[in-house]
C-alpha cells in the first residue's frame, strides 16, 4: 500500500472507511439477532471499538480516544457488572411481533433518507459547516489561545460552558447512581417468588411481616 | 479477588503505567489528543483494574469511597470556581483571559489547565464511584442471598419486602 | 470518491433505525440500553462525518502543516455527547439493578405482571387496615392501629 | 477575541450567568451537607436567590429589551450566547418560582418518602434539575439546549426513583428510554441544521436558514426536532411513563416536575418553531406545530377520559396533566396571537394549578399513607384545609370563571373560534373536555365530603409547612383569575414578540 503509487491519500481513506462501516453494520445485525446477553454486551463493545476506528479515520482523534475508553471500556465493565447483579444470561424471546417499533424506526429512517438528498457530500471542503464559524477556530486559535490542539481550545474555552455542562452531567450521573444503589437492597420480591415456587401459598408471609 | 499469580503480577506491573499514562493524557491534552475527560477515564480504569484483581475491599482501602465522593463534587467546583473567579475579576463567565491581567493568552492557558484538571478529577471520581456502587451491590446481594438460603427468616432483618417498604417508616 | 458521496450518512441512518428498533421492541431492559447506545453512537457518526474533509488531517496544529484541517467543532460536540451517553447508560443500568431487586425480573412483560400483583397486595393491605380501623373504632373508640 | 470589559465585577451584568451557575455550584456543595435538614435549608436558600435573579432579569427585559450575554467573552457564533427575551424570562420566573414554593413543602414530604441517608443527594438532584431547566430556557445556543436538557433529564430520572415505591423505578426507566430517544432526536435535528447552516447559535441559525430553507435536509431537521421535543413533553402517544412517574415518585418531586419539566420542553418547541423556523418564508405555509394538533386534541380527550377511571388520586392528576399538555399544544398549534397567548398563559396557570393539586394529594399521602381514592373517604372532615384547597384548585383545573384556568381556556376557545367550522368543533371539544374534568374532580369531592371517615383517629390536618405553600398557590390561582394584568399581559407581549419575528 504505497502511498506514492499515484493513488491519492483521500481514496484510501474512503475505502477503509467503507470497509469499517460495513463491519459496523454486521456487528449491529449481530446485536439484533443474538439472545445471549453476555454476547450482546461484548458485541456492543466491539461496536464502540469499530466506531472509534472510524472516528480516527475521519480525523476525530480526540473523539476516537474517548469512544474507545468509554464505549468499549467503562460501558462494557458496567454492563458486565449489571449482568452479574441481575443474574440473567438470556433474553426472553418475545411471543409476538411488535409493529409499532418497526413503524417508528422505519418512519425515522425514511425522513432521514429523504432529508439526505440535499445534504452536502461527506468530506467536501465547501459544505456550509466548513465555511462558517469553523475557519475562525482553525485560523484564530493560535492568536487567541495558542494551544496546538484546536479541539482542546474549542472544548475548554470557546465552548467552555458546554463542557461545564458536560461535567455537570457526569456529576449528576455519579450522584444518581449513588442514590439508586447505596441503600440496602430490598430483595423481598425475589424471596417471595422462590417461596411461591416451593409451596404455592407463601406470598402472605412478607405482607404480615410488613404490616404487623 | 483473583488468586492466580500471573494476573496479579501483571497488574502490579501495569497499574503504575496506566496511572502515569492517565497523568500524561491529562497534562498533554493541549498538544495532542486527550484532555481531562480521557485522562479521568484512564485513571479510573487503573483503579478498577486494581479492584478487579485485588478485591473491592483492598481498593476501598487505597481510595476510600468517602474521599471519592468528595472528589466528585470538588472537580465540578474547581471548574465552576474558575468561572466565578473570572466573573469576580470583571470578565464574562469562563473568560479566562482576565486571569492574567497582562497577557490574556497566558490567562487562557492557565484557565484551560485548571478546568481540565477539574474535569479529570470529577470524571475519574464518578467512574470509580459508579464502579464501587455496582461492585459493592454485588457483594451485598451475594451475602444476602447466602443468608437467604441458610435461614430464610433472618433475611427479614435486611428487608421487609417491597410492599411494606413502599409505605416507609411510620 | 464522488460515488461514495453520502455513504457515511446512509450507514448512520441504518444504524439509527436499528438502534431505535432494539430500544423500543425488546422486552429485556439490558438490551434496551444497548439499543440506546447504538442509537446514540450512530448520531456521533453523523456529526463526525460532517466535519471531515477528504485528504484533511486532525485539527492539531503542527509546524509545516500543509494539508487541510477537518472541522473541530463537531468533535467537541460529540465529546460532550459521548459523556452524556455514558451518564445515561450508568443511570439506566442502576435502575435495571433496582428493578430486578424489586420485581425479580428484567423482562418488560413479567415486570408488568409483578406490578399488577403488587397493586393487588397493596389493595388487600388497605382493605385489611380499614376493616381493622373500623373494628377498633366500633369496639372501644380508642386509637386505631393502622398498619405501616 | 473580544476585548474583555475590565470594569470590575458587576452583579447586574452577571445575572444571566448567575441564574444557571448558582444552582450548578450549589449542587456539589449540597452533597457535603450531611446534617439534618441542612441540604433542605441550603436548597431553599439557593432557590430564593435564583428566584430573585429571575425576577430581576424579567424586569430588565421588560424595561430594556433583549439581554445578550457572551459566555467566556466570545462573540455569539463563535462562543455560547445567553439570550433573554420576554418569553424565556417569563418561563425562568415560573420555574424558579415553583421551585421556591415547593421546597418548603418538600421538607415533610421528603422526610417521609426518601430515606434519611439520601437527603443530601436528593436535594443536590433537585438543584441540578433546576439548573438544567433554567439552562435550557435561558440559552441562545442550540447545542447548549441539548446539554442542559440532559442535566435536567438525568436529575429527573434520579428524583423519580428516589422514593420507596418500586413502580416508580419502572416509570423512571421508561422515561429514560423515551427521554433519551427524544433528546437524541433533538441532537439529530440540531446536527442537520448545523450541517446546513454551519452555526449553532439560534439567532444566527435563523439568519442563515434563508438560502437553504427549501432543502429537504432542513425540513427533515424540523421534523426530528419537533418529534424529539414532543417525546420530551409527553405528548399523547408518548405519554405512558408520565402517569406512573408522577404518581409513584415522592410527592414533592411530582409537584416540582408537573409544574416545570414539561413546560420547559414546550418552551423549546416555541423557540424552534417561531425563532428558528418562523423567520423563513418557505416555512410560513408549513406550520410545524400544526402537525401536532391532532395529537394534542387526542391528548386532552383521552387524558381527561382516562383520568375519570383512575382509582388513585395522584394518577388521576397525572392523567389530567396529559390532558393539560394537550391544551397548551393546541394553543401553540393554532399559531394565532390569541392561541399563542392562551398557550403561554396556560403554561403559567397550569403550573400553579397542578402544583397546588399535587401538593394537596401529597399532604393526604403524608397523613393517610395512600392516595387510593377509596382510602380518602371522609378526608374532608379530618383534613379540612387541605381538602378545601384541593377543591378550589380543582375549580381552576376545570376552568370555572374567576379562576386562572378560566383565563387560559378563554383565550384558547377564542383562538379556536377564529378558525371557521373546524374551529367551532375544536372549541366544542375543549368545552367537552372541561366537563370531563368536572366529573373527575367531583369524584374526589364526593369521596372526601360525603363518605364517613374510616375512623382512624391518628390522622390529622397536614403540617403548616405544607399548608402554607398549598394555600399560597391556591390563592394565586384565584388572584391570576381576577387580575390578569401580569400573566396575560406578559404572555401577550411574549406571543407577539414570537410572532413579530415571524412577520
Amino acid at each position: 500500500m504505497n502511498l506514492d503509487s499515484g493513488i491519492p491519500l483521500g481514496d484510501w481513506e474512503a475505502i477503509i472507511n467503507v470497509a469499517l462501516l460495513g463491519l459496523l453494520l454486521l456487528v449491529t445485525i449481530g446485536i439484533i439477532r443474538v439472545r445471549n446477553l453476555f454476547a450482546v454486551v461484548m458485541l456492543a463493545g466491539i461496536y464502540s471499538l469499530l466506531m472509534a476506528l472510524v472516528f480516527t479515520l475521519l480525523d476525530a482523534v480526540d473523539v476516537a480516544f474517548t469512544e474507545a475508553a468509554v464505549g468499549a471500556g467503562v460501558s462494557t465493565i458496567l454492563s458486565l457488572g449489571t449482568l452479574a447483579l441481575i443474574d440473567s444470561r438470556r433474553e426472553k424471546v418475545p411471543n409476538r411481533f411488535q409493529f409499532v417499533p418497526l413503524l417508528v424506526s422505519l418512519a425515522a429512517g425514511a425522513v432521514l433518507f429523504w432529508g439526505m438528498q440535499d445534504m452536502p457530500a461527506v468530506g467536501s471542503a465547501d459544505a456550509p459547516n466548513q465555511v462558517h464559524v469553523a475557519p475562525y477556530y482553525i485560523t484564530q486559535t493560535q492568536a487567541d489561545i495558542d494551544v496546538p490542539n484546536i479541539v482542546t481550545a474549542v472544548l475548554a474555552s470557546y465552548r467552555g460552558f458546554d463542557t461545564l455542562g458536560e461535567v455537570t452531567v457526569i456529576f449528576t450521573a455519579g450522584i444518581g447512581v449513588m442514590m439508586l444503589l447505596s441503600a440496602m437492597p430490598v430483595i423481598g420480591a425475589r424471596r417471595r417468588r422462590r417461596r411461591e415456587d416451593d409451596d404455592g401459598d407463601g406470598d402472605k408471609a412478607p405482607n404480615d411481616g410488613g404490616n404487623a | 479477588m483473583i488468586e492466580h499469580l500471573v494476573p496479579r503480577v501483571l497488574a502490579k506491573l501495569l497499574i503504575p503505567f496506566i496511572l502515569l499514562f492517565g497523568l500524561y493524557v491529562q497534562f498533554h491534552g493541549d498538544f495532542g489528543p486527550g484532555g481531562g475527560f480521557q485522562a479521568g477515564v484512564i485513571f479510573a480504569a487503573g483503579i478498577i483494574l486494581y479492584a478487579l484483581i485485588y478485591g473491592l475491599d483492598q481498593a476501598r482501602g487505597v481510595i476510600s469511597p468517602g474521599l471519592v465522593s468528595v472528589l466528585v463534587a470538588l472537580g465540578l467546583l474547581i471548574y465552576a470556581g474558575v468561572g466565578v473567579a473570572t466573573l469576580l475579576l470583571g470578565g464574562e463567565f469562563l473568560n479566562y483571559g482576565v486571569l492574567d491581567s497582562h497577557d490574556p493568552v497566558h490567562g487562557q492557558h492557565l484557565g484551560i489547565l485548571i478546568i481540565e484538571f477539574g474535569v479529570g478529577m470529577t470524571v475519574a471520581a464518578v467512574m470509580i464511584t459508579i464502579f464501587y456502587q455496582f461492585a459493592g451491590r454485588l457483594k451485598i446481594t451475594r451475602e444476602l442471598e447466602s443468608d437467604d438460603d441458610d435461614e430464610d427468616e433472618q433475611a427479614d432483618d435486611h428487608a421487609d419486602g417491597p410492599v411494606a417498604d413502599a409505605r416507609g417508616p411510620r | 470518491m464522488q460515488w461514495l458521496g453520502q455513504f457515511n450518512y446512509y450507514v448512520f441512518a441504518i444504524l439509527m433505525m436499528a438502534g431505535i428498533y432494539i430500544a423500543m421492541s425488546r422486552g429485556n431492559l439490558v438490551k434496551k440500553v444497548v439499543g440506546l447506545n447504538i442509537f446514540q453512537a450512530s448520531v456521533f457518526l453523523l456529526y463526525i462525518s460532517s466535519g471531515k474533509v477528504w485528504g484533511g488531517t486532525a485539527p492539531i496544529m503542527a509546524d509545516g502543516l500543509e494539508r487541510a484541517i477537518s472541522n473541530p467543532l463537531p468533535h467537541v460536540l460529540i465529546l460532550t455527547a459521548i459523556v452524556v451517553g455514558i451518564a445515561t447508560t450508568s443511570i439506566g443500568l442502576a435502575l435495571i439493578v433496582r428493578i430486578k431487586e424489586a420485581h425479580g425480573t428484567v423482562e418488560e412483560d413479567e415486570i408488568a405482571e409483578a406490578e399488577i400483583l403488587y397493586e393487588q397486595e397493596l389493595a388487600k393491605l388497605d382493605a385489611e387496615a380499614m376493616t381493622q380501623a373500623r373494628a377498633d373504632a366500633a369496639a372501644a373508640g380508642t386509637t386505631g392501629g393502622k398498619g405501616a | 477575541m473580544s476585548t474583555a470589559t475590565q470594569a470590575g465585577f458587576s452583579l447586574l451584568a452577571s445575572l444571566p450567568a448567575l441564574q444557571v451557575v448558582v444552582p450548578m455550584v450549589a449542587a456539589p456543595i449540597c452533597t457535603f451537607l450531611r446534617f439534618r435538614n441542612g441540604p433542605w435549608a441550603f436548597a431553599l436558600l439557593v432557590s430564593a436567590a435564583v428566584f430573585w435573579i429571575s425576577v430581576m432579569l424579567l424586569q430588565q427585559v421588560l424595561t430594556h429589551g433583549v439581554i445578550s450575554y457572551e459566555m467566556g467573552g466570545w462573540a455569539p457564533p463563535i462562543g455560547i450566547e445567553y439570550r433573554i427575551d420576554e418569553i424565556n424570562a417569563f418561563v425562568l420566573m415560573i420555574v424558579s418560582g415553583i421551585s421556591l414554593v415547593s421546597l418548603p413543602y418538600a421538607l415533610r414530604s421528603v422526610e417521609r418518602e426518601v430515606p434519611r441517608d439520601k437527603h443530601h443527594l436528593f436535594y443536590a438532584g433537585w438543584l441540578l434539575c433546576l439548573c438544567g431547566l433554567l439552562g435550557i430556557t435561558i440559552t441562545g445556543d442550540a447545542f447548549n439546549i441539548f446539554v442542559f436538557l440532559e442535566i435536567s433529564s438525568l436529575a429527573t430520572y434520579m428524583l423519580m426513583a428516589s422514593g420507596r415505591d418500586p413502580r416508580a423505578l419502572t416509570a423512571a426507566f421508561q422515561y429514560l428510554v423515551l427521554g433519551t430517544l427524544g433528546a437524541t432526536f433533538i441532537l439529530i435535528g440540531v446536527g442537520l441544521l448545523y450541517i446546513m447552516t454551519g452555526t449553532l447559535n439560534i439567532a444566527d441559525m435563523a439568519d442563515r436558514l434563508g438560502p437553504v430553507s427549501d432543502t429537504t435536509s432542513v425540513r427533515a431537521a424540523a421534523a426530528f426536532l419537533i418529534a424529539g421535543i414532543a417525546l420530551k413533553f409527553a405528548l399523547f402517544p408518548a405519554h405512558f411513563w408520565l402517569p406512573n412517574g408522577y404518581a409513584y415518585s415522592p410527592s414533592a418531586v411530582a409537584v416540582f416536575l408537573s409544574a416545570t419539566a414539561t413546560k420547559v420542553s414546550i418552551y423549546v418547541l416555541l423557540r424552534f418553531e417561531f425563532t428558528v423556523f418562523g423567520e423563513v418564508a418557505a416555512f410560513q405555509d408549513l406550520h410545524f406545530a400544526r402537525l401536532l394538533l391532532p395529537f394534542a386534541v387526542l391528548a386532552f380527550l383521552i387524558g381527561s377520559m382516562v383520568a375519570i377511571f383512575q382509582t388513585d388520586l395522584k394518577r388521576l392528576l397525572a392523567w389530567s396533566s396529559v390532558a393539560q399538555i394537550g391544551y397548551i399544544v393546541v394553543g401553540i398549534g393554532l399559531g394565532s396571537s390569541d392561541g399563542l397567548t392562551g398557550g403561554i398563559v396556560h403554561i403559567f396557570n397550569h403550573a400553579l394549578t397542578k402544583a397546588a393539586l399535587f401538593m394537596a394529594a401529597g399532604a393526604m399521602f403524608l397523613r393517610i399513607g395512600s392516595t387510593r381514592i377509596d382510602n380518602l373517604a371522609g378526608v374532608g372532615k379530618i383534613m379540612p384545609w387541605t381538602t378545601l384547597a384541593f377543591v378550589l384548585a380543582g375549580l381552576s383545573l376545570i376552568g370555572v370563571p374567576t379562576t386562572a384556568g378560566f383565563v387560559s381556556k378563554w383565550y384558547l376557545v377564542l383562538a379556536a373560534l377564529q378558525h371557521g367550522n373546524a374551529g367551532y368543533f375544536l372549541a366544542a371539544l375543549i368545552l367537552f373536555s372541561s366537563i370531563l374534568a368536572v366529573i373527575y374532580v367531583w369524584r374526589v369531592v364526593e369521596v372526601a365530603y360525603f363518605r364517613e371517615p374510616a375512623g382512624d383517629a391518628t390522622v390529622r390536618e397536614a403540617p403548616l409547612s405544607m399548608l402554607v405553600p398549598l394555600w399560597l398557590l391556591t390563592l394565586a390561582c384565584f388572584y391570576f383569575g381576577l387580575e390578569t394584568q401580569y400573566s396575560v399581559d406578559i404572555a401577550r407581549v411574549a406571543a407577539e414578540s414570537l410572532l413579530g419575528i415571524a412577520r
